[in-house]
């Protein structure tokens, strides 16, 4: 169907359509605004806001405006890819931001690829994403393997860390994925696992898998779920007596980690795709713009990684010179760029090439901590 | 007649969805009388009860109780005004006991020692009923429930009292012995309108009659009267 | 040999004895009455004979087996049927499709045959939509076919059961209390419609009910139950004389 | 019989001229890959509301973990096409078979309790069957199963909603349907009348079970990728949603509620940011409302047939009467 | 050992809380005898609004826990009667998904940014959170208040519907609604009580479980509200000792497969343990036998 659409698309209405490019860059973007998880939408889609408003106010994209148009995946894979349709076949849109989950993106990537339409995800981490998609599906990024590893050489390394327990979120596939790859890591890397425990979405009493948890007595407690459900279990450890250091992963990115968790979070370790406290010019001009433009709000990982992804595709088009999809493609593939989480080039599976900062909880704030290398 | 007047129904019109089922239906009753309610099946003597009673919205037409205006005032109202129903199909609450349905029915008495005595009162009148005190109402026979509804509604202490088919499902004897309480608390005070199949036994104990055809008042008189009227004979007494 | 053979015959609630020792004997082409005051047991007799309560001692024979211990639509199957006392109608579908289902009992094709609507689909659902019209037609409902049941006047609901019922084309009929909230008239022309159903299907029927006019009028013979115990059996005239039953249940004569 | 086929004939006639005048406007542009995309999500909806319908409407048992066959038969079918390289057709057929057995397994023990305690037992088993499959790494566990082909295409998905539309009525207007809607309306008097009520509400719900499970392959073969969360509960009252809004008991109706369900929260894309932000309660709203005021559902429990509309006009029929629509 | 009472202090712990949501779940249930699915989300308000009190009116835990019980009774009140009184005569179903559907809405009303947006939110600690030993067991304040909570919650509502005159009216409302208005009963004064009371419950755990587990978020109540559905149900629905014990099996049960079993297995068990439970007691551990007499 979609070859005799272009057709259609550039015999019968040439014209207009000429008329209208001529005028803006149309973009999509894949949110999940409604849905299970809300406020991650909301910080995506301020991120992927912001990026084009700062391109557009430094003269957009090939001397046009950049118009982005957001959908609603409400985090579900059945209907991602259908509003990724929907971007390319009613909206005409040159590229595709998104989705902001790897379960949205795993499916939505082979009808961007499908319809030579570029996507670049902000967040998905599932190695998948890249690798099912196919050919157009890009992400702004590091995958699970590579932020497992890097959590897993830094508490051995760093923390001196013998013993691990893993909890993790069963039903979510970014908490289950992260536990997995951290795991493997950090037995290959010698050390053992000495209690993994699970929980599914919603709970929040975590006592029993604690308990068992204590009764190890590990160094380290790997938590790999969200800030929301972190913060509570790190209280209801430390109530329990539980003494191991905390670990975790990017999805601890947010203010509210420690407004849940208190003195709990007081010496936890967790890995980002750049760090808040970070005085280079990138990440202070982004959070002061970010904070301008959404009323002081506080931008937070998946915020500054829209950015980015928005970033790369804009500055892939600007490079191609054109919005011909093969030439986009082609320029996604040769970015050479720096962003507000460093800089990005890209491998042959389409992930970037990029470090993972990791951070420290100290007085009730995150600090930057040390910076783990691609290997 | 220089009666007073305790219930007078005023061109009352019910409609079920588009089925007109009574149509400017009006009957008085007088206190201290027996007047019953005859007709056939689905010809409207259950509906004016309901409407009676606020069971049902009266489209147009009123209800005047004791002189006071009580269309669609809530059927709960109705009974603190010693209004009583004893429903169609008895409507016991099958998950109470025995005892428990007839104090039920002193909900709505403020003098609670004073419906403990009418409570011994019904268990002489009913036997059966006091036998099964504790059982749970819903597993007594037909008739057994039958007597507990009616029970159940003179706990309530009623100046006036509807009764649906009282004797629906009873044994012959008991049903003699209905309508003699029937009689017995007629005698005590209480104005009774009495729907009844058992049209020769209705007319036999009421003062008066009004008979009933598809929705609409067709005859009234007195009871006697109607007894040997040849229509009514022949429409619903048999031979 | 009798089409119905119970035999000491029991059952408890609890404390409750509700039937002891109950016997009963039906031929064919009988009209036998079960009678007797409120709570006396004859419902449950009912339930007992189509299994919805197990006994707890006694044996059924019906039709030349044991049918003890059989469930429900075994029973039903075996030829017997009955009406409820307080009328259990499909109140939401239709007149005609009350009495379809009962059909089935007797005709019944595969679920192959229904997808594909084979020749059997065709010809089975034809045989019931007969049947269904001839009892429709009998009863005086066929222009309520399409009716839903629970919109029927309460005297139609009564002889939709019936007909529901005959529809399984049973042996012996059990009726509980038919006449309950008709009027004299309405009684008296039931009583001439079932002994005519008794006739024109050459049926047995067992009946229970309250009205003595209709009782004595078409039943042969008369059982009557007082606490669950047969206080006595015989001929209409036997029973209207017999003082226990008098005083236990008709009352003073009028 | 002969009323019957000359019927028959024009039925087919008219589903294949839809379908030629569909795939026509699909060739050109006119309906295009995304309206495309949103009537195959409409077929499979139509047929998981079909199958809840036959369970909910006909057999009245109320089902809460339709969304678990569903599951049972996407992953099955998934695995027996990505892993064991079965063809298309077959392995849908496979899930479908592993959904009734599933629906049989569950329906034999809990098909004798009662109301609510049905309800609150299917339901369990629908959480059951989700954490089972998040502990199955064969079939990635809560990553979830990706890597599946894409079979499902319109003509697939036009061929199955018609052929699924046509067993559920003819089901219903058996020996067999009519057997479940007298157990649905009392049990008892259904009993009495020689109905073996547990076989019949069992046979209900295992071909519901089956169905669902089918409409589940068709659903992995078409996204390519599943995951348990997208058969947990909210999956099941999404459906129930459907036919209650239908109207229960309606096939039709089941029909008009997943197509109304479906592309309505696609249609309140084209709104403003308003809109767009509060879709959600916008949405429930709108059903609240639609229940206060149409609590029977859009059909009520009436049905919408070709005989009706060519006899009498627009007209509805009141469902005693009907005696089979499209099939 | 220690382990082992240790987590049976955890189970019985987390059942308190089950127990706590369910009576009121069974409450109504046992009254209207519908399934409210919205009481998980009334929960969920009923934190909010507790987290209101306590962060921007500054009240302290009694106020607090009064205010969200008000709160969330008045809207209890009113989503029956704007959403469900019209629905009296429908079938069941149609009221589940009415529930359904304003559990929804709820959800997605607290979810804008006028109310409490989609972010989660901590809960102050306004009751001592703190721990004490009973040898190497610990036990924390707010856990041994909850389950008193729950026990005499559950005991002052099994007196009030069975012992009570109101109590009888609600039962009699349930049974045969007509019935009742005839006995001089307001129906409507007797569902809107029901509902009131039922609510406030789930306002009053809304606060105590906040305090328990401060993390509020806009889902919160999805879950507990769907274990509890099934605590109640397993209790036999309708009876509140069956909701408080019930709540604790569930919780019990829980824990214990995550203790001894499996983690990732824990509500596979616990459903599964609801599904035997039916099949061997049909309507639940404390359930009467509902008998249809033919
Ligand atoms: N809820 C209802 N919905 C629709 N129609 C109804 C309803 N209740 C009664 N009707 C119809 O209204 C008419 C009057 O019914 P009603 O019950 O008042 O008759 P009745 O004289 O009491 O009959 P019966 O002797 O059978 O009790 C009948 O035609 C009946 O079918
Ligand atoms: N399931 C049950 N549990 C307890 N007691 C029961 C049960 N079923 C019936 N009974 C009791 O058994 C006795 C017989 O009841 P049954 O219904 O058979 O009476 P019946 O003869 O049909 O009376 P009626 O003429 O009033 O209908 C009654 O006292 C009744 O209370
Ligand atoms: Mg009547
Ligand atoms: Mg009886």
């Amino acid at each position: 169907g979609s070859a005799a659409e272009t057709a259609t698309g550039t015999t019968a209405s040439a014209a207009t359509e000429a008329a209208a490019e001529g005028e803006t860059i149309k973009i999509g973007a894949v949110v999940p605004l409604t849905g299970d998880v809300p406020a991650l939408g909301e910080s995506a889609k301020n991120g992927y806001q912001l990026a084009v408003d700062t391109m557009n106010a430094n003269g957009g994209v090939l001397g046009k405006q950049v118009e982005i148009i957001f959908e609603d995946d409400e985090n579900q894979p059945s209907k991602a890819p259908t509003v990724a349709q929907k971007l390319i076949a009613q909206d005409k849109v040159v590229g595709i931001l998104g989705a902001t989950n790897s379960k949205c993106s795993i499916p939505m990537g082979p009808i961007c690829t499908q319809n030579k339409i570029p996507m670049v995800s902000p967040t998905s981490t599932n190695t998948k994403v890249t690798v099912e998609g196919g050919d157009y599906v890009f992400r702004a990024c590091f995958i699970d393997p590579f932020q497992g590893e890097a959590l897993a050489n830094f508490a051995k390394d760093e923390l001196g860390a013998q013993t691990a327990a893993v909890l993790y979120n069963m039903a979510d596939d970014y908490s289950k994925g992260l536990a997995e790859a951290f795991m493997e890591s950090y037995t290959a890397a010698g050390c053992s696992v000495v209690a993994e425990e699970s929980y599914s979405t919603g709970e929040s009493d975590f006592n029993a898998q604690l308990t068992n948890i204590k009764n190890e007595n590990p160094d380290i407690l790997v938590m790999t779920d969200f800030y929301s459900t972190v913060g509570l279990i790190a209280k209801q450890a430390r109530t329990l007596g539980i003494e191991a250091t905390f670990l975790g992963g990017d999805g601890w990115d947010s203010t509210d980690l420690v407004s849940i968790g208190g003195d709990a979070m007081e010496g936890a370790y967790y890995s980002v795709f750049y760090a808040s406290d970070d005085t280079s010019e990138a990440v202070v001009n982004f959070k002061n713009s970010y904070a301008e433009a959404f009323d002081g709000k506080e931008a937070d990982g998946y915020a500054a990684l829209s950015y980015d992804a928005a970033m790369i595709l804009m500055n892939a088009i600007e490079n191609a010179g054109t919005t011909d999809s093969e030439k986009v493609v082609e320029a996604l593939n040769s970015t050479d760029l720096d962003v507000v989480s460093g800089h990005v080039t890209y491998d042959e599976s389409r992930n970037p090439i990029k470090p993972a900062i990791i951070c420290t909880i100290k007085d009730g704030k995150a600090a930057y901590y040390t910076t783990v290398e691609p290997k | 007649m220089a009666n007073e007047i305790m219930l007078k129904v005023e061109n009352v019109n019910v409609f079920y969805g588009n089925v007109h089922a009574l149509r400017d239906v009006s009957i008085e009753v007088n206190k201290g009388e027996i007047v019953t309610l005859i007709g056939a099946n689905g010809a409207g003597k259950t509906s004016i009860l309901r409407a009676i009673s606020n069971l049902e919205n009266v489209k147009s037409g009123k209800v005047y109780y004791k002189e006071k205006d009580i269309t669609n005032i809530g059927a709960h109202n109705i009974v603190h005004q010693r209004l009583i129903h004893i429903p169609e199909g008895r409507r016991i609450f099958g998950e109470l006991t025995v005892e428990e349905n007839l104090m039920m029915g002193a909900y709505s008495r403020k003098n609670l020692p004073e419906a403990r005595v009418d409570k011994e009162m019904i268990y002489d009148m009913f036997e059966r009923l006091k036998e099964r005190k504790a059982q749970i109402a819903g597993t007594l026979s037909g008739g057994e429930q039958q007597m507990l509804a009616i029970g159940r509604a003179l706990m309530s202490d009623p100046q006036l009292l509807l009764m649906d088919e009282p004797s629906m499902g009873l044994a012959p004897i008991v049903v003699d012995q209905i309508f003699d309480i029937i009689q017995k608390i007629n005698k005590r005070g209480t104005t009774i309108l009495l729907v009844e199949q058992n049209a020769n036994m209705a007319l036999s104990i009421a003062d008066r009659g009004y008979v009933l055809e598809t929705g609409q008042i067709t005859l009234e008189g007195k009871a006697s009267e109607l007894i040997n009227d040849d229509q009514v004979k022949k429409a619903y007494l048999g031979e | 040999m009798a089409l119905l053979e119970v035999k000491d015959l029991g059952i408890q609630f609890g404390g409750l004895k509700a039937v002891d020792g109950f016997h009963m004997e039906i031929g064919d082409n009988e009209l036998i009455g079960l009678i007797g005051p409120n709570g006396a047991g004859k419902t449950t007799v009912f339930n007992m004979l189509t299994g919805v309560y197990q006994p707890t001692d006694g044996e059924i024979l019906f039709d030349g087996s044991s049918i003890s211990g059989l469930t429900t639509y075994e029973v039903t199957k075996k030829h017997m049927a009955r009406t409820f006392q307080n009328i259990r109608l499909y109140k939401e579908m239709s007149v005609s499709d009350n009495i379809k289902t009962s059909c089935s009992v007797r005709r019944k094709y595969s679920l192959i045959d229904a997808i594909f609507h084979t020749g059997k689909y065709y010809k089975v659902e034809q045989e019931n939509e007969e049947q269904v019209q001839k009892l429709l037609k009998m009863f005086g409902l066929e222009d309520k076919a399409d009716l839903l049941a629970k919109n029927l006047p309460y005297g139609d609901q009564r002889r939709l059961e019936i007909a529901r019922a005959l529809a399984t084309e049973p042996k012996l009929l059990l009726l509980d209390e038919p006449a309950a909230g008709m009027n004299p008239q309405e009684t008296e022309d039931l009583a001439v419609f079932i002994k005519w159903i008794k006739d024109e299907f050459k049926i047995s029927i067992l009946l229970i009910e309250h009205d003595m006019k209709l009782v004595m009028g078409i039943c042969e013979k008369i059982t009557v139950l007082n606490f669950g115990k047969i206080i006595a059996e015989g001929t209409p005239k036997e029973i209207q004389n017999n003082p226990q039953v008098i005083e236990a249940y008709i009352g003073r004569k009028k | 019989m002969q009323k019957n086929m000359k019927k028959g004939i024009i039925k087919i006639v008219i589903v294949v001229l839809v379908f030629i005048l569909a795939k026509f406007l699909i060739r050109e542009g006119i309906i295009g890959a995304y309206t495309e995309r949103i009537i195959i999500t409409v077929g499979i909806n139509i047929i998981l509301a079909l199958s809840l319908n036959l369970i909910i409407g006909y057999t009245g048992q109320l089902a809460l973990g339709h969304a678990a066959f569903m599951a049972v038969g996407a992953y099955v079918s998934a695995i027996f096409t990505t892993k064991l390289n079965l063809p298309f057709v077959p392995a849908i057929i496979l899930g479908a078979v592993a959904g009734g057995a599933a629906g049989f397994l569950i329906g034999w023990p809990i098909l004798r309790l009662k109301g609510d305690y049905l309800a609150i037992c299917t339901l369990g088993f629908g959480e059951i069957v989700k954490v089972l499959i998040q502990n199955i790494e064969y079939v990635g566990a809560a990553r979830g199963f990706s890597g599946i082909k894409l079979f499902t295409t319109f003509g697939w998905i036009f061929l199955f909603t018609v052929l699924a539309y046509i067993l559920i009525k003819r089901v219903v207007n058996s020996v067999y349907g009519r057997d479940m809607r007298a157990v649905s309306q009392d049990e008892i008097a259904a009993e009495a009348m020689g109905v073996n009520a547990f076989r019949a509400k069992l046979l209900g719900f295992i071909i519901g079970c089956a169905m669902a499970a089918f409409a589940g392959g068709l659903y992995a073969h078409y996204l390519m990728f599943i995951d348990p969360v997208s058969f947990d509960f909210n999956k099941s009252t999404e459906i129930l949603t459907f036919v209650v809004l239908g109207g229960i008991g309606s096939t039709s109706g089941s029909v008009a509620g997943a197509v109304i369900l479906t592309v309505l929260p696609e249609a309140l894309r084209g709104f403003g940011d308003f809109i767009k932000t509060y879709r959600m309660l916008i949405y429930s709203i709108m059903i609240v409302i639609l229940m206060i005021f149409r609590p029977q559902g859009i059909m009520g429990n009436r049905e919408l047939s070709l005989q009706n509309l060519m006899k009498k006009g627009n007209t509805f029929n009141i469902k005693g009467g009907e005696k089979d629509g499209i099939a | 050992m220690v382990t082992f009472f240790q987590q049976l202090v955890n189970g019985i712990s987390l059942g308190s809380v089950y127990a706590l949501i369910a009576i009121g779940y069974t409450m109504v249930y046992g009254i209207i005898k519908m399934v409210n699915f919205a009481h998980g989300e009334i929960f969920m308000v009923g934190s909010f609004l507790g987290l209101f009190a306590v962060s921007v009116l500054h009240f302290t835990f009694f106020p607090a826990l009064l205010f969200s019980m008000i709160g969330t009774g008045l809207i209890g009140a009113l989503i029956e009667k704007v959403a469900y009184k019209p629905l009296r005569n429908s079938p069941p179903i149609t009221l589940f998904i009415t529930a359904i559907a304003i559990s929804m809405l709820l959800k997605n009303l607290v979810k804008t940014n006028f109310l409490a947006g989609p972010n989660p939110h901590s809960f102050p600690e306004v009751l001592s959170v703190d721990v004490f030993h009973i040898g190497p067991v610990q036990v924390s304040y707010i856990q041994i208040i909850v389950l008193l909570t729950a026990v005499i919650l559950g005991a002052l509502l099994q007196y009030f519907v069975k012992k009570t005159k109101t109590g009888y009216a609600m039962r009699v409302v349930a049974y045969d609604k007509d019935a009742a208005a005839l006995m001089g009963i307001n129906v409507n004064r007797t569902i809107t009580i029901t509902f009131i009371i039922g609510s406030a419950l789930a306002g009053a755990a809304g606060v105590l479980v906040g305090i328990m587990y401060p993390r509020l978020e806009p889902t919160m109540g999805t879950l507990p509200g769907l274990k509890c559905f099934v605590a109640a149900v397993l209790g036999g629905i309708g009876e509140i000792p069956g909701a408080i014990i019930g709540g604790i099996v569930i919780g019990f049960t829980e824990t214990m497969t995550k203790a001894y079993i499996s983690s990732s297995l824990a509500d596979a068990f616990t459903f599964s343990l609801l599904i035997i439970t039916l099949l061997v007691k049909p309507t639940g551990l404390l359930g009467k036998k509902t008998f249809e007499k033919v």
